[in-house]
């Protein structure tokens, strides 16, 4: 197989020291596994994700975009951009398709871009990893790789809001996505279909501004979990991850919970199914052990 | 074919009729007791071969009257279709063998109902003619079209497209009305394919007003000719042979002969100035009849305010003004298209007066439906048209403008709105004649007195105010029925144009409010039952229902009592009186439903295929056994449209009949003649039950007023009864629908067990 | 720009839906909305919000200018995108709000203590500085908006979820003294400021 | 072999639902040829799978019966059943059309016995039902069937099955080498009256209707209300079998929205309000909601809506709804904002009927002849489409009386043509 190439946007979360290092560290692994190779965006910038609205005007955020997407155009040009992050994958991919729409709004941020001294032709696919798996890897070819099936294992797969909408993944409902269940389950997991809490909201951006309201959201998405007897969450969202995982003692206090739940990422489950061990998982990156996941990666 | 009745009787062993039942004795009855010359068996008598067989026997036997047990008189209707000779059909199939379970012990009640129901089919043919049509028909390629509207051209223009010739006669002294007046009319096409569902996308707009188009056509017909200032001062005649005098307004009446007529009287405007909540009085508050007429005065300049001539920046449209309410004085109806014009109209601001008229559509329930209306409310907000769910409690004078005082159901707040102008949307008032039935409904649970004064209290107003369309001499009224609210529409959901004055079909706004798409298909629809009336009339043929049937009312006019029963109770108004007041039938415009055989009281009115005797005679030819036998027979008379596919569905589905009953299919419960209920109680019966269409308000009789009839009648059937010593509860009359399944074997059921209760009838010889 | 502030609105008329439309992101779809409500209904936090979406269209159009700009409801938009997805009339909603938030907050209109809108402000500031975000100061400045005390009792608040941050090796000190950042932050401010020029014309144009 | 005797004086009506039945009868009647292609094995089409019309709460059958009696009666009318219009070709006065038949497996000589379903074992979804029950692998489609003819449902043939069915008939009705045909016959004029199809409510993922049992749609409940349906009339819920009072009415259910159909479909809330009195006549403590964005009670209509606006348990409620999601009983939850004042709900509910929209049967691709339709597929009228005249719900969203007027003028469109044709021919 042709080793795939893409430019990479790995987003500033993703980056060493920050919350979703661990997504870094198992996509990196996941990409080796599955022989697919990542052109990091050299001096790619924030997206300003869902929050900068409140000091940045439209052009303003839609031109961080744009720089990342001439930059790619620049050095990695041919290949798709794929973001791991939600936030930074529709941040971009709105952007590229804004400046389709309106040929003004184009030239606008091409204008700010000169700037910077860039320039975009727009051309380039903007796509999320999981889309990279379901479209150019497959479910099957998932499947076949897998070398310790992670048997025993339930998992409620939650999809969360920005992977999801407005784009979402081809063919896949927006109120019932069935691809995370559908990767779970190539890996030899029991995924949990009816999980009903797969698109619910955690809060996003404000899990910090508005902290009760999130967490009251965060409960209700691990508790329907733990009602469907899920082992742990998988989610391919990093502030999802992060939400879901890292408030559970907080909201045990606020709600008198005993919540334990771990939440992994969908690339942590194939690196330990593809055989990789715990720490090539980044699974030493979890708050909430996911000690089932440690087991088969330690076996 | 001779006069001589020759029977021949055909009896199908197929289907299970052979195994379940003796074919040899039903042989026997049908020629022992049926009378019938000759009789045959065949295993499929719907085959080839077995159609065949009668075909052979009318052709080469002469066989003109033919009895044919088998199937439902529903079923293999293909098979079984010789128009030439008289038949009846005993239904031994769905009626007896299918509706009774198998066993011995029922073997004995099982070939008793065969037998009777081959006898009964026997009695029916002997007493039934071949029907032959009138000698009254006529063919008259000339259409009478009554208004001269978009309706009415419409109807004339596609009738003439057809090949008839048309009349229009129009009150006023130009084609078009009101429409003609419009500024632009309403789009009535969606977005054309490949239109993208965007912010900008182009949506289709107001459409030039094309009247002026449609009144050139009619002027350029050969077929058609205009009457202006002109009315039908005279309709006598029937379908085929309608006369009508067109009178002008200067006095001159010319008589033309028609075979059909349409009716496309069009509307009138509410009369808003009745209502003083809405400030109609005030120059700044118009109707949206009054802008159309401003906005076309306008030309594309902008329109002005009536106070002060100022060009109009504000505009608010008050939706469903004196409409959608039962409280008194106001319509409780809708126009159904007001909501469309608001919008329309409002474009016209935001094109003639500029993007900074503000236009503000005060709706509760917003109606733009299908396609092109969708398309239309996504236009209208296009171009800023602001829609606000509101509750309007008044209009106001507000010096030069005016105020509009409304509740916001979204904003849940109070609100005075001041604008430059207020459009008011105001409902459409059919323009009928006055409804020949007014009276008679209003007239329900009243005293004779009371009735009196209604009566005459209505005819005064009604002399008044509600000027006749079509002066039909009719004995039944000079105009044609209504379903309410003054509108002549039908009552028939799956039959829009069903009419109770046959070759007589209303189009446009008079049937229920509508816009001009609407209307110009309705009078397409229209113009195609006038055709097709014309048609029928010629050949002597019924129309819808009983599409194709010859026959019609002979009357015998020695036993004649002249007590009118029969022009009064008739659902068509299709007896009039002669001088000397008998009764006078206009075939054509009958549609044979036999009301009019049901309320003679003296048996002189017949069909050719339906008759007193026919039904009569199946009556007497039961076998009703004696008392010691305790074998009930329960007489069931039932609705051919409704009740009695009820029962034969109800055997295919496999539910039991009573063996007891003995089922006829009659055209109408109006057609009921009492004797055939005292005739069934002096034969022994033990139970009579009728059963016919739902009647009332949401009535479903296919004549309209045959179940009513019928059950009015029956109501004073128990003295009778009282004077037989028979107890009343013997004779019931119900309500039975086409899915009453389930149903309709119950209430036969029940009448069993009232017979067991009350005991057998004690007239059993 | 306290002189678009001032600008007379008129109950029931189209000055603030024309505001609307030429200032705010995706304005022009606002007129479009047909009151179904079902994005009101599908919001995570709607029970958060005093107007939802569907009520604050309406108040543009019945002119409620104060109302509306001034209202902390669409600083409840968590972005989930939920509205958007079932809007049945094709209205970008969350940008809308997003749009109506960057236009309150210009004009000055803006709730001053809302957090989210607070938070927006922190978070755009710390990523101008080297066009990426650094979480720690993010975290840091957000725990001290409302002053040291507040700051200090936040910081404990979350100490526990700090650790076991900096534990996962998810959150590093580090991050405090420089951290992450791109080469050419200063190209990248210049584009920003340029976009903000344009877009200012705009708005000035408009009004 | 089907023949059909047709001359350039013939009319095609395609579709023998309400729309096609009136369009072919009206212009029979008058004395022209008809021939009537209908798709499926009987004629009456939506129709005859609804229990009661609105505003008058009465039984289509009862209509069905007269018209069925109409065209048992009419020579001037051929009807082909399990046919379909493939082709289209020539010019007004001069087509010729090409139709598909697909083999019935019985023939004419059927009596509808039933004795062939007896023997089946076979059993599939009923799609009379709407797939709600089963039937036979022979069977009648519905009771009031026209033709009164069984059908061997083609998945059977080559099984024992088949035969089976073969030797149980005393008729010869059953013939398993009928092959599909295609025939040709020229006609002058056409008229489309193809119908509708209820909108996928699959596809309104938010409310579920996939994922929960107790969520239905509105053709659906017509059936359920069916004394002759699945549930013998009962209102109950599919997933326990327990009686439906609380009913919601979730209106424009795929209609009105750029998601599914950007049109309104004009019926679904006169449907609504009828299948009100469906539930209010079914329990005495009966609760219904209705979501709605606008009551659409056309002209008339109003007053059918003030009698159910007046009834003291049925309350409207002024909101999309949002999403229904399910509480572990299986009851449907509704929420949404009620937008008259905002108040939120989250009201449960025993059964929720999705008052799924109408869209065109035919899409543009499977036109057999060019034809001009707007962007939602319905066809337009328009002087392009020559000969070709749409009635009914190929038209637009229509209710059946509006369907039946329109199909009663198409049919004179169609008689101006083919006797235009006899005038030049003499």
């Amino acid at each position: 197989m042709a080793k795939r190439e893409y430019s990479y946007y790995p987003g500033c979360s993703s980056q060493d020291g920050a919350s979703s290092s661990n997504l870094k560290r198992s996509i990196d692994t996941m990409c080796e596994v599955l022989d697919v190779k990542l052109n990091e965006i050299p001096d790619w910038n924030c997206c300003s994700a869902s929050i900068g609205y409140g000091s940045g005007g439209v052009l303003p955020r839609m031109a961080l975009s744009a720089r990342n997407i001439a930059l790619s155009e620049q050095h990695n040009a041919g290949q798709d951009i794929v973001a791991t992050c939600a936030a930074c994958w529709l941040a971009t991919k709105e952007a590229a398709e804004r400046f389709k729409e309106d040929e003004n709004f184009f030239q606008e941020a091409n204008t700010a871009l000169a700037e910077a001294n860039l320039k975009m032709t727009n051309q380039t696919p903007i796509r999320h990893m999981c889309e990279v798996l379901i479209e150019d890897i497959g479910y099957e070819a998932l499947s076949e790789g897998v070398k310790k099936p992670l048997e025993g294992i339930k998992i409620a797969g939650y999809v969360g809001c920005q992977t999801n909408r407005p784009f979402g993944i081809a063919g896949e409902s927006f109120e019932n996505p069935m691809y995370l269940d559908k990767m779970v389950d190539s890996l030899g997991a029991e995924a949990i279909p009816t999980y009903e809490k797969k698109v619910q909201c955690c809060g996003g951006a404000l899990a910090f501004s508005e902290p009760e309201r999130s967490q009251e959201m965060i409960k209700g998405i691990i508790e329907a979990a733990y009602d469907n007897g899920a082992d742990m969450i998988a989610t391919p969202c990093p502030l999802c991850q992060a939400n879901v995982e890292i408030y559970q003692d907080q909201i045990n206090e606020r709600f008198g919970t005993k919540f334990e739940m771990p939440v992994v990422y969908y690339s942590q489950l194939i690196d330990v199914a593809y055989g990789r061990s715990a720490e090539d998982a980044a699974l030493d990156g979890q708050i909430i052990k996911a000690k089932k996941l440690d087991d088969i990666a330690a076996k | 074919m001779s006069d001589e009745k020759k029977f021949a009787a055909f009896i199908c062993t197929g289907c299970g009729i052979g195994d379940r039942l003796d074919a040899k004795q039903l042989e026997m009855t049908a020629t022992r007791d049926g009378k019938m010359q000759s009789c045959h068996s065949h295993e499929m008598l719907c085959s080839k071969e077995g159609v065949q067989l009668i075909r052979d026997q009318i052709d080469n036997e002469g066989a003109n009257h033919i009895m044919i047990a088998a199937c439902s008189r529903r079923a293999k209707v293909e098979a079984f279709n010789f128009t030439d000779v008289a038949m009846s059909r005993a239904n031994l199939r769905e009626g007896v063998i299918w509706s009774r379970p198998e066993g011995d012990e029922h073997q004995e009640t099982t070939q008793e109902m065969a037998d009777d129901y081959v006898r009964m089919a026997c009695a029916e043919v002997r007493f039934m003619e071949v029907p032959q049509p009138s000698e009254e028909q006529g063919c008259v390629e000339n259409i009478l079209i009554v208004g001269g509207g978009v309706s009415g051209m419409t109807a004339a223009l596609e009738a003439a497209a057809a090949g008839f010739n048309c009349h229009i006669v129009e009150k006023e002294g130009e084609l078009g009305g009101w429409a003609a007046k419009w500024h632009k009319r309403i789009p009535y096409r969606a977005a054309p394919e490949g239109t993208p569902n965007t912010l900008t996308a182009h949506l289709p707009d107001p459409v030039d007003n094309d009247v002026a188009d449609l009144i050139g056509q009619v002027e350029a017909s050969d077929k058609i000719s205009v009457h202006l200032n002109a009315r039908v001062t005279r309709t006598s005649g029937a379908p085929g042979r309608f006369a009508a005098d067109i009178t002008t307004e200067s006095g001159s009446t010319t008589t033309e002969n028609f075979g059909a007529i349409v009716q496309a009287s069009g509307w009138k405007p509410f009369d808003i100035d009745s209502l003083p909540e809405y400030g109609h009085q005030h120059p700044d508050v118009v109707t949206n009849v009054e802008l159309e007429q401003m906005a076309r005065e306008a030309g594309d300049g902008p329109i002005k305010r009536p106070s002060d001539g100022k060009e109009v920046k504000s505009v608010a449209f008050v939706q469903n003004a004196g409409q959608t309410s039962t409280k008194e004085g106001y319509l409780p109806y809708h126009s159904g298209i007001g909501d469309l014009i608001s919008i329309k109209q409002a474009m016209y601001f935001k094109a003639q007066n500029g993007d900074d008229c503000d236009t503000t559509i005060l709706y509760d329930n917003l109606r733009t439906p299908g396609a092109p209306g969708e398309d239309f409310y996504r236009a209208g907000q296009q171009k800023m048209v602001i829609f606000t769910k509101a509750s309007v409690d008044q209009v106001a004078a507000d010096g030069s403008g005016a105020k509009v005082k409304f509740k916001d159901k979204i904003l849940d707040e109070d609100v005075e709105l001041p604008v430059d102008l207020v459009v008011l949307d105001i409902g459409m008032v059919p323009n009928s004649g006055p409804d020949p039935y007014a009276a008679n409904e209003s007239l329900e649970g009243m005293s004779e007195e009371e009735q009196e004064a209604v009566k005459e209290e209505l005819e005064s107003e009604t002399a008044v105010t509600v000027e006749s369309i079509l002066n039909l001499d009719y004995r039944q009224g000079t105009d044609l029925p209504q379903l309410k609210w003054g509108f002549t529409d039908s009552h028939f959901i799956c039959f829009p144009y069903e009419t109770r004055r046959t070759g007589i079909y209303a189009a446009g706004p008079v049937r229920r409010p509508m816009d001009i798409k609407q209307a110009q298909d309705d009078a397409t629809g229209a113009a195609m039952k006038a055709v097709q009336a014309a048609v029928h009339a010629a050949h002597g043929e019924a129309v819808h229902p009983r599409v194709g049937d010859l026959s019609y009312p002979r009357f015998r006019k020695e036993g004649c009592t002249q007590c009118k029963r029969c022009t009064v109770e008739c659902p068509f108004g299709a007896i009039n009186e002669d001088e000397e007041r008998y009764p006078l039938f206009n075939e054509s415009r009958c549609r044979r439903c036999g009301t009019c055989m049901g309320a003679c009281p003296v048996r002189v009115i017949s069909f050719d295929n339906y008759s007193i005797d026919t039904v009569g005679q199946q009556i007497k030819n039961v076998d009703v056994p004696d008392e010691f036998e305790e074998k009930p027979r329960i007489l069931v008379l039932a609705c051919e449209n409704d009740a009695y596919p009820a029962l034969d569905q109800a055997a295919v589905s496999g539910q039991e009949i009573s063996p007891w009953a003995r089922v006829i299919p009659v055209r109408c419960l109006g057609s009921v003649s009492l004797s055939w209920v005292t005739d069934s109680m002096n034969n022994g019966f033990d139970g009579v039950i009728m059963m016919g269409c739902k009647r009332g308000d949401d009535y479903q009789c296919h004549f309209v007023r045959g179940s009513a009839m019928a059950a009015e009648r029956m109501a004073k059937v128990g003295d009778t009864l009282s004077t037989l010593n028979l107890e009343p509860e013997r004779v019931v009359v119900h309500e039975v629908a086409i899915t009453d399944i389930e149903r309709a074997p119950r209430l036969i059921k029940e009448m069993e067990d009232v017979v067991e209760r009350v005991g057998l009838s004690p007239f059993k010889f | 720009m306290s002189d678009m502030n001032t600008a007379m609105v008129e109950k029931y008329r189209n000055d603030f839906l024309k505001e609307v439309e030429a200032n705010v992101e995706e304005g022009q779809w606002v007129k479009m909305c047909m009151q179904c409500g079902v994005c009101s209904g599908s919001c995570p936090l709607g029970n958060a919000w005093a107007h939802p979406p569907q009520e604050i269209f309406m108040m543009i159009r019945a002119g409620k200018r104060d109302e509306v700009l001034k209202s902390d409801s669409m600083w409840m938009c968590t972005s989930c995108y939920n509205c958007i997805v079932r809007c049945p009339r094709e209205l970008p909603i969350t940008h809308i709000m997003h749009g109506l938030a960057t236009y309150s907050k210009r004009l000055g209109l803006a709730p001053k203590t809302q957090p989210t809108s607070q938070f927006s402000e922190i978070f755009w500031n710390n990523m101008m500085k080297r066009g990426r975000v650094n979480e720690l100061k993010l975290g840091l400045s957000l725990y001290f908006k409302d002053g040291f005390g507040q700051g200090i009792k936040n910081a404990l608040a979350n100490q526990k979820l700090g650790m076991s941050m900096m534990k996962a090796k998810r959150m590093s000190p580090a991050e405090f003294f420089g951290g992450h950042g791109i080469k050419d932050a200063s190209g990248l401010q210049k584009m920003i400021k340029k976009a903000e020029e344009i877009e200012l014309a705009k708005l000035k144009a408009n009004t | 072999m089907t023949e059909v005797v047709a001359t350039n004086e013939t009319i095609l009506v395609v579709g023998g639902g309400i729309s096609g039945m009136t369009a072919a009868l009206e212009a029979a009647e008058t004395g022209k040829k008809v021939v009537l292609v209908e798709k499926r094995p009987y004629l009456g089409g939506r129709v005859s799978q609804l229990y009661k019309y609105f505003p008058k709460l009465c039984h289509p059958t009862c209509g069905q019966e007269i018209n069925q009696r109409r065209a048992k009666m009419n020579p001037n009318l051929t009807i082909l059943t399990m046919a379909e219009v493939t082709g289209l070709e020539g010019e007004p006065g001069n087509y010729t059309a090409t139709v598909k038949l697909s083999p019935r497996y019985v023939n004419d000589n059927c009596t509808a016995c039933g004795d062939c379903a007896k023997v089946v074992e076979a059993e599939f979804d009923n799609e009379y039902d709407y797939g709600m029950s089963k039937r036979k692998g022979a069977y009648l489609p519905h009771v009031m069937a026209h033709p009164m003819q069984y059908v061997l449902d083609p998945r059977i043939i080559g099984t024992d099955d088949a035969q089976k069915a073969k030797d149980a008939c005393k008729y010869g009705a059953i013939d398993l080498d009928m092959q599909e045909q295609e025939i040709n016959f020229p006609c002058g004029a056409v008229i489309w009256a193809t119908g509708w199809q209820p909108y996928d409510a699959a596809k309104i993922q938010p409310y579920g209707y996939d994922r929960f049992e107790n969520v239905v749609t509105n053709v659906e409940f017509e059936r359920m209300a069916d004394p002759k349906g699945p549930t013998g009339g009962k209102i109950v819920r599919p997933s326990d079998g327990k009686e439906a009072k609380n009913v919601a009415f979730i209106q424009c259910a795929g209609s009105r929205d750029r998601n599914h159909l950007l049109h309104c479909s004009r019926i679904c809330c006169m449907a609504s309000l009828k299948q009100t009195h469906y539930v209010v006549d079914a329990y005495d403590d009966a609760q219904v909601t209705i979501y709605y964005i606008d009551i659409r009670a056309i002209d008339r209509f109003e007053d059918f809506y003030q009698t159910v606006k007046a009834m003291e348990n049925v309350s409207f409620v002024k909101s999309k709804v949002a999403n229904i999601i399910s509480d572990k009983d299986g009851n449907p939850i509704c929420r949404g904002v009620d937008t008259e004042g905002y108040h939120r709900y989250e009201n449960p509910h025993d059964l929720v009927v999705l008052a799924t929209g109408m869209e065109p049967s035919v899409t543009k691709s499977d036109f057999p002849v060019d034809i001009v339709i707007n962007r939602e597929g319905f066809v337009e009228p328009d002087p392009a489409n020559g000969g070709v005249f749409a009635a009914g719900s190929a038209s637009d969203a229509l209710d059946v009386n509006r369907s039946v007027q329109h199909a009663t003028g198409a049919a004179l469109k169609a008689i101006q043509v083919v006797n235009r044709v006899a005038c030049v021919e003499g």
